[in-house]
């Protein structure tokens, strides 16, 4: 039985049975594991910092943090999963469906920490995950609690400014007109669902996105690193939809380039594995995520879950957030199918 | 006693043993002789040689080497190359690139666990017999020119003073000087360590020259074996005679105390009998001009008429003579002296003690000159 | 290039069939005779088949199982594939493609070699380069070089051409022509190889007679030297047929972005996507495993009644009386720019810069990227993982194929065995490296052998992968020594071992010594499989290479594609300086 | 008229010119001649004849073919070698395994644009003229044996009837019978057809038996030219003695008229003059064994004492006999009657007429069987 991406597949042997009864125990069993094998779909440049302040607090855990793109983390998984090997404990990643898709299956430990409890009871007594406008995330935990909201990442586009001297004033500059036709660079929406949704939501915003963009004859990139460094060194003209944290280092790096962020985000989530070989360890992290010291290291230059974070870039005005929470999951697949159409896939 | 006995050993190639290469080869070789396995192309020499060696299965027959069976068929021994004590000297010597004369040479002795000590004096004892230097024996074969190749593949095949000592064509790679030389230098070997050989090739010189006995093979069968001289002087059929060298003068009929030529003009004597048709065979320097148009011959010599010179060849101390008869073309040897030119009309003579007189097979002869079946592949 | 050879090539097909002789007599004689020995060798036969048939089927297995899993499910969804028909179109576009370019190509650059003056005959090597070449590299190096906007290449046309008022191009390299381009430039070794090896040993003397019997060079080119290369020119566009076919590192790289897809990439898009559509993948998967198995069995064919090509003379050696030097020179110092020195060194410019930028300042330039590169553990654990998988995966597929070449070598006295041997070596030649990566995967997740995770599932990949063009080698060393000499050990009262040891494997060193050569290159970039069968802890240079390149920074990629080539580069005249060393000269 | 003229023709390789392979040669053939370059091997005959050919590019010297120039350095001429009419022979044959032996034969015709009946006709009768039938034609090189090969090639050669053929070393490669039949067939060709050649070979016999005119050339010089009995008859140089068969009897100086050995006991007249040292050399099969201790010879004989018989082979109608002179060994062909055994003592005798004396080169020879520079390469 080839379908699907791990069900009817062997557990691990070696799962553990899960983290300890009470939270000082596992922080006890935590120390003992000593080691926690994270992936991360932020850029190995973000994960070290982390890294850096987790160890600082737990100097017993042993933590290290791999960085895989949308959507190889997640068929990764998928893949040790049905191999029986489990070497990955946390997910800190972007795709619901796929939670979804494995939700049956056991894949997932609850999420158990105080703090990431303490969040969830914020965001569900009304507290606004520090954005303004109207959020439509409220609260931490979803699926039965294995499935927990890390931070905000902001979306935007952002442009060459040697090529382009008039700064696009918004989204639809880039793809009213043929301006940008053959110089435009977006990512890849079959990569990741969080792609799909952003065009998606766009979509509403405008009308026939997908066949104007189709028009343009966009350069596809496979995330938001290569398309702003292709943008950087004069690739693209503009690229459409990039992530916030991306762009940062290239902006950094001191290149012709300048990027709008207009109020868009999407949530990032934490998963703990079920085959996770240090299930208390895991649980640390993910609490750790969620107390104000790990948001300043995890959401530093993004919207933070928890308000008042400094490192956290939390100040553009009407973020409106594209949970995808919201979208029916059958709608995410015919926007990706209208999106390969109109892109001649 | 024989060294080295064969019996009805029979190989055949082929899908379905189509080609038979050793016919039903029986051999016996005594202590110490040298047998040389002469015979044309494809013939089986080496078929028989590998069967000797074990490097072919035979499917039949049994193989002593002295006492000890070595193969035999029917009782189904086999014994590995490895272990039948022989020497084996290549057409393409075979020595290892990679070691030294030297020690190409000690391998025989080292698979036979000989001692370092024991080894150093074999190899320096061989090296000597063969006549090749410490200097040239530290260098490796590439390094060595074809004769000193050559030398040191016997050196090694002899070294372990193996039961039998067997040669593939050992100098046909070289060039006539060197193998001239070193026929020679075998020969001389063998009348120091007689050791009991085997020794296959094609080359009729070579074989009188190096063999004690000669068996002469064709189709894979041995039709006759020898003495060099007795094959030289009474070869046993017509083919064994072209391969000593011999070429149709005529062929015959017996008739009233005459013969009588079916294909040229031919008169000499004959031995009374009933009228049948022989071939005439003589060595080409045998076979003199003779004045034309001399009549009746002597009863010691026979006469060919109607010869037409075809071609003449100066060869250094004697000249060669092409000599048409009525489309057939035969070469002679003649001394130098008189000259021939091309078209002039000669008859031949050749002594009734110098030619030999063979049933006339039915396969059809027109050319004499060495025919295709003989020296093609 | 994660490519294949040959091994059902020339050399022992002709052993086959150039034999004069016929076949042997059934067997049945020397088993009664001899059960023992026999029975020894052919159950050790019988074992080395069994190692083959457990490396080399269970996934091409799993994959056809998989295909046809569900009722043909993966079938009906590649069929009800909007873009099927392009995503053919353009295969079938590179194979023919390829062909096409690289054999043209790779005959011009050969016979231009052969003009080559002594001083110059290094210039010889450079269209072997790309062999040896990671072909991530080399792409990734064309992708610097050929980007329509700021390619390093297009810029310089720019500026040098009238296009100089264009904003992009003139040349693009994310189109199905440049990948074309890219692919049979890369694929022209292989032609080159093999036509080279061809004309070397080609008789002089017929080409001498042709002019002397007044033809002209043109003439002498067309109707003598052309024809007598036609089974080196047929073998090896027939496997940069197949090569080109299950082609994946190029278009993987350079057609994404412009949504181009072979059946490789669209089965490695299937199998990466989330959830992995397992059946769909093998589906795409199937055309590519049916047309190799095709190919093999017209390369057979086709390759059978080579005798009429064996030239009769003996004489090697050939000597070109090619007088026109300036355009074989130029031929290949074009080729070597183009296709080797270019895209290297856009990867060494964008290596060397802080960020890939179109504005090339050698003042600017800085080791910040290898310091990273060298920083960041996974980078430093990946080129330790391909260190040690290459070597391991070298330790065993060299004895692996020396033991293969050996049955195949004696395909006289074991003919069944040795056809075995051969259909399951063959096997990963015509089945492209990208194919075993997805077989792998599948028989480590759903077959009884979990490797999966583990180096030793790499290592099993490599060696299937390579385990071809190590037979290959070893059989063509042993074809070259011939019997005699192994012979002559027997004679001299050498036992097996003795001989083994001591005569055949030193003797056989300069052939081995290429085989750990070509294996350690080929496994060190290997990219194909790799990419399919590692896991996050083991990772190669490759892989990491690719993730950096979806989802990481080019500098990174480029110091990766760097380091490949630097480290191949350092293994091959490595490889060189040993060979020479070693090798004794033939008697 | 001369048909081929070379003059001071010279070809250096290596990276300076280091080995000069053809030496300032200079030839001229007349019309229909067969001229011969024989020589050891290395000595530049195929260099030279592949300049000719145009195979080969020389460094200096001019090459006219009639009244064309084909080639010369400083003029800048060089024809290129498809343009110069030529036919060639290879020692391989070089026949193309993919062409049948009638398309082989057809190729310089069709380089030469002749029209295909025409074809069809010169092709018939060439290979009426070669001894090849239409059967033969139709099949490809691989299924022909050696010889016939070698007429397929000569064929090929001779049908465009070009101005000039040329012959490198063309039967080296055959079996000895095989050689003979062909060597005749190549001068019955020639008296038939009368072209132009230049042959190369090393094997002596060969290059008296073909060549009208024979050049002998060592080190890449000719040094000698002359019909082939003049250059067996008075060798012009030691080393040219020894190609033609010469062996060292003995080394000798002349004192008050007589000849006295160096390197052997030696007596026997020699011409008066001051005491130079000599070699005296005869051809192996003018040596007769005389009697031991016979005491000083006739004003006809030469002398050579102390010999001891090495080794003795047997030849057929002739015997080798390897006499041990002081450690050098020399080889001389007996006639049969008189057996020799090993160890056995025996003088040598040569008629005056038989030997021919040439100044002591410095070289130190000991060895008189044919040297290892002379044949190995
Ligand atoms: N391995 C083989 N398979 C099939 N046929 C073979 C084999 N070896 C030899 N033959 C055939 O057996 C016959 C005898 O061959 P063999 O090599 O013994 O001849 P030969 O007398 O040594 O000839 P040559 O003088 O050419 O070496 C030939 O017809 C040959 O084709
Ligand atoms: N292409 C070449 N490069 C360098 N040296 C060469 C070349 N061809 C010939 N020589 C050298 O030139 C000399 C003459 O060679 P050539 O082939 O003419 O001799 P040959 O008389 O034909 O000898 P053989 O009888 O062996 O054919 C030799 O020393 C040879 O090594
Ligand atoms: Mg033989
Ligand atoms: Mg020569």
């Amino acid at each position: 039985d080839y379908s699907g991406g791990g069900s009817g597949s062997s557990t691990p042997a070696s799962a553990a049975a899960g983290p300890a009864a009470t939270w000082p125990d596992v922080l006890k069993a935590a120390d003992t594991e000593g080691k926690l094998e994270v992936w991360s779909v932020l850029s190995p440049a973000h994960n070290d910092l982390v890294k850096a302040a987790f160890e600082k607090a737990y100097p017993k855990i042993d933590l290290s943090i791999t960085q895989y793109g949308p959507p190889e983390i997640s068929t990764r998984v998928d893949a040790e999963h049905q191999a029986g090997v489990g070497s990955v404990d946390v997910l800190l990643s972007t795709d619901r469906m796929w939670h979804g898709k494995h939700l049956a299956d056991g894949y997932f430990q609850k999420i158990v920490g105080p703090d990431a409890a303490a969040a969830n009871t914020q965001l569900l007594a009304g507290a606004q995950p520090s954005t303004d406008g109207a959020p439509k995330a409220s609260q931490a935990l979803y699926d039965n609690d294995t499935r927990l909201i890390t931070l905000f990442a902001a979306w935007g586009y952002a442009w060459n400014t040697d090529a382009v001297k008039s700064p696009p004033p918004s989204f639809d500059a880039l793809f009213s007109g043929d301006t940008y036709k053959g110089k435009i660079g977006m990512n890849d929406p079959n990569t990741n669902s969080v792609n799909t949704v952003l065009f998606g939501k766009l979509s509403e915003r405008y009308p026939d996105l997908f066949q104007r963009l189709g028009a343009l004859k966009p350069t596809l990139y496979a995330s938001s690193g290569p398309a702003s460094e292709a943008l950087g060194a004069g690739a693209v003209d503009a690229v459409l939809a990039i992530s916030g944290a991306a762009v940062a280092p290239v902006k950094k790096a001191g290149f012709a380039f300048d990027s709008k962020f207009p109020a868009l985000a999407t949530p990032l989530y934490a998963e703990v594995l079920a085959s996770s070989q240090s299930p208390n360890a895991s649980q640390v992290f993910t609490n750790w995520l969620m107390t104000p010291e790990g948001q300043a290291a995890w959401a530093s230059g993004y919207a933070s879950v928890l308000p008042n974070i400094p490192t956290a870039n939390n100040s553009a005005a009407g973020v409106e957030v594209f949970e995808a929470e919201t979208v029916d999951p059958k709608q995410v697949a015919a926007w990706r199918d209208q999106l390969n159409a109109a892109l001649g896939r | 006693m024989s060294d080295l006995k064969v019996k009805d050993l029979r190989k055949a190639f082929g899908s379905r043993g189509g080609i038979v290469a050793v016919d039903d080869v029986t051999l016996e070789v005594p202590q110490a002789e040298m047998l040389v396995l002469v015979g044309p192309s494809g013939c089986g020499k080496s078929t028989t040689l590998r069967c000797l060696a074990g490097l072919e299965s035979p499917d039949a027959g049994v193989i002593e080497f002295g006492d000890r069976t070595i193969f035999d068929a029917a009782r189904r021994i086999a014994v590995p190359i490895h272990r039948r004590d022989i020497g084996l000297v290549f057409q393409n010597y075979a020595l290892w690139p990679h070691l030294t004369g030297w020690d190409n040479i000690a391998f025989p002795l080292r698979s036979r666990w000989v001692s370092r000590e024991e080894r150093r004096r074999r190899i320096g004892a061989i090296a000597e017999v063969v006549d090749l230097d410490r200097r040239l024996l530290d260098k490796r074969p590439a390094q060595l020119s074809g004769g000193q190749q050559q030398r040191v593949a016997l050196a090694r095949a002899l070294v372990a003073e193996p039961r039998i000592v067997m040669f593939d064509e050992p100098l046909s790679n070289l060039d006539a000087a060197l193998r001239e030389q070193l026929r020679s230098e075998i020969r001389r070997l063998h009348e120091e360590i007689r050791f009991t050989g085997v020794y296959v090739t094609h080359d009729l010189t070579e074989a009188m020259s190096v063999g004690d006995r000669v068996a002469a093979m064709t189709d894979g069968a041995i039709i006759q074996i020898g003495r060099p001289d007795e094959l030289f002087a009474t070869p046993a059929t017509s083919r064994i005679a072209r391969m000593m060298g011999y070429r149709r003068l005529c062929a015959v009929t017996g008739r009233e105390g005459r013969w009588e030529g079916t294909d040229c003009e031919f008169a000499g004597p004959a031995p009374d009998g009933p009228g049948s048709t022989y071939e005439l065979l003589a060595r080409p320097d045998r076979i003199t001009v003779a004045a034309v148009g001399t009549a009746v011959p002597s009863a010691h010599d026979y006469r060919v008429r109607g010869g037409v010179v075809a071609g003449v060849g100066y060869l250094g101390s004697e000249q060669e003579l092409i000599v048409d008869l009525g489309g057939r073309r035969l070469r002679l040897v003649v001394p130098l002296g008189r000259t021939f030119a091309p078209g002039e009309r000669v008859d031949l003579s050749a002594r009734v003690a110098d030619t030999r007189a063979y049933p006339l097979t039915d396969a059809p002869e027109t050319l004499d000159t060495p025919t295709d079946q003989e020296t093609d592949e | 290039m994660h490519t294949t050879g040959s091994v059902a090539s020339e050399k022992h097909s002709r052993a086959d069939t150039d034999d004069p002789r016929p076949a042997p007599r059934p067997r049945v004689g020397l088993v009664d005779r001899r059960p023992a020995q026999s029975a020894a060798r052919r159950s050790a036969a019988l074992v080395l088949v069994a190692v083959l048939a457990l490396l080399c089927l269970p996934p091409v297995y799993y994959v056809i199982d998989a295909a046809l899993s569900g009722g043909g499910s993966g079938l009906r969804q590649m069929l009800a594939d909007r873009s099927l028909g392009r995503t053919v179109q353009i295969t079938v576009t590179l194979a023919l493609g390829s062909v096409v370019i690289s054999t043209v190509l790779g005959i011009v650059l050969a016979w231009g070699a052969q003009g080559l003056s002594r001083r110059h005959r290094w210039l010889g090597h450079i269209p072997l380069v790309p062999l040896v070449m990671p072909a991530l590299a080399a792409v990734t190096g064309f992708g610097y070089l050929l980007n329509p906007s700021i390619g390093f290449g297009n810029l310089l046309l720019r500026k040098i051409m009238f296009w100089s008022d264009a904003e992009s191009g003139p040349l693009d390299v994310n189109t199905v022509p440049f990948i074309l381009i890219v692919t049979a430039t890369l694929l022209t070794s292989f032609v080159y190889l093999f036509v080279r090896s061809a004309l070397a040993q080609l008789d002089q003397g017929v080409y001498d007679a042709a002019a002397a019997s007044g033809a002209s060079p043109a003439r002498a080119f067309f109707s003598v030297v052309l024809p007598l290369l036609r089974p080196a020119i047929v073998y090896s566009s027939l496997t940069v047929m197949l090569l080109a076919l299950g082609q994946f590192a190029v278009p993987l790289f350079l057609g994404r972005q412009e949504n181009l897809n072979v059946l490789s990439t669209a089965m490695f898009v299937s199998m990466s996507s989330s959830p992995p559509d397992i059946p769909l993948a093998a589906a795409y998967g199937l055309p590519i495993i049916v047309a190799g198995i095709v190919f093999l069995v017209v390369q057979r064919v086709v390759l059978r009644d080579q005798d009429r090509y064996a030239s009769t003379g003996t004489k090697g050696a050939a000597r070109s009386l090619n007088k026109s030097g300036w355009f074989s020179h130029a031929a290949l110092v074009v080729y070597g720019l183009v296709a080797v020195a270019a895209p290297i060194l856009s990867v060494a410019i964008v290596a060397f810069q802080p960020f890939w930028s179109k504005n090339i300042v050698i003042g600017d330039f800085t080791l910040d990227n290898f310091r990273s590169v060298f920083a960041n553990p996974k980078l430093v654990d990946a080129i330790g993982n391909t260190l040690v998988y290459s070597l391991s995966a070298t330790a065993i597929v060299v004895p692996l194929g020396y033991l293969c070449a050996k049955v195949l070598y004696r395909r006289r006295q074991q003919r069944i065995i040795a056809n075995l041997v051969d259909v399951l070596v063959s096997m990963s030649l015509g089945i492209p490296a990208v194919i075993f990566g997805v077989g792998f995967l599948l028989a480590f997740t759903h077959g009884p052998l979990n490797l999966y995770g583990r180096g030793a599932g790499l290592v099993a990949v490599y060696v299937v992968v390579i385990l071809p063009f190590v037979t290959r080698l070893a059989l063509v060393g042993m074809l070259n020594l011939g019997d005699n000499l192994i012979e002559a050990g027997a004679a001299s009262g050498g036992t097996l071992w003795r001989r083994t040891l001591t005569l055949e494997l030193p003797m056989l060193r300069p052939a081995l010594g290429n085989a750990v050569a070509i294996c350690l290159v080929l496994t060190a970039q290997e990219f194909g499989a790799s990419i399919l069968v590692r896991s996050s802890r083991t990772q190669v240079m490759s892989t990491v290479l690719y993730d950096q390149f979806a989802n990481g920074s080019n500098s990174q990629v480029a110091v990766m594609a760097f380091l490949m080539c630097a480290i191949t580069g350092a293994g091959v005249l490595l490889a060189l300086l040993l060979g020479r060393r070693s090798s004794p000269k033939e008697s």
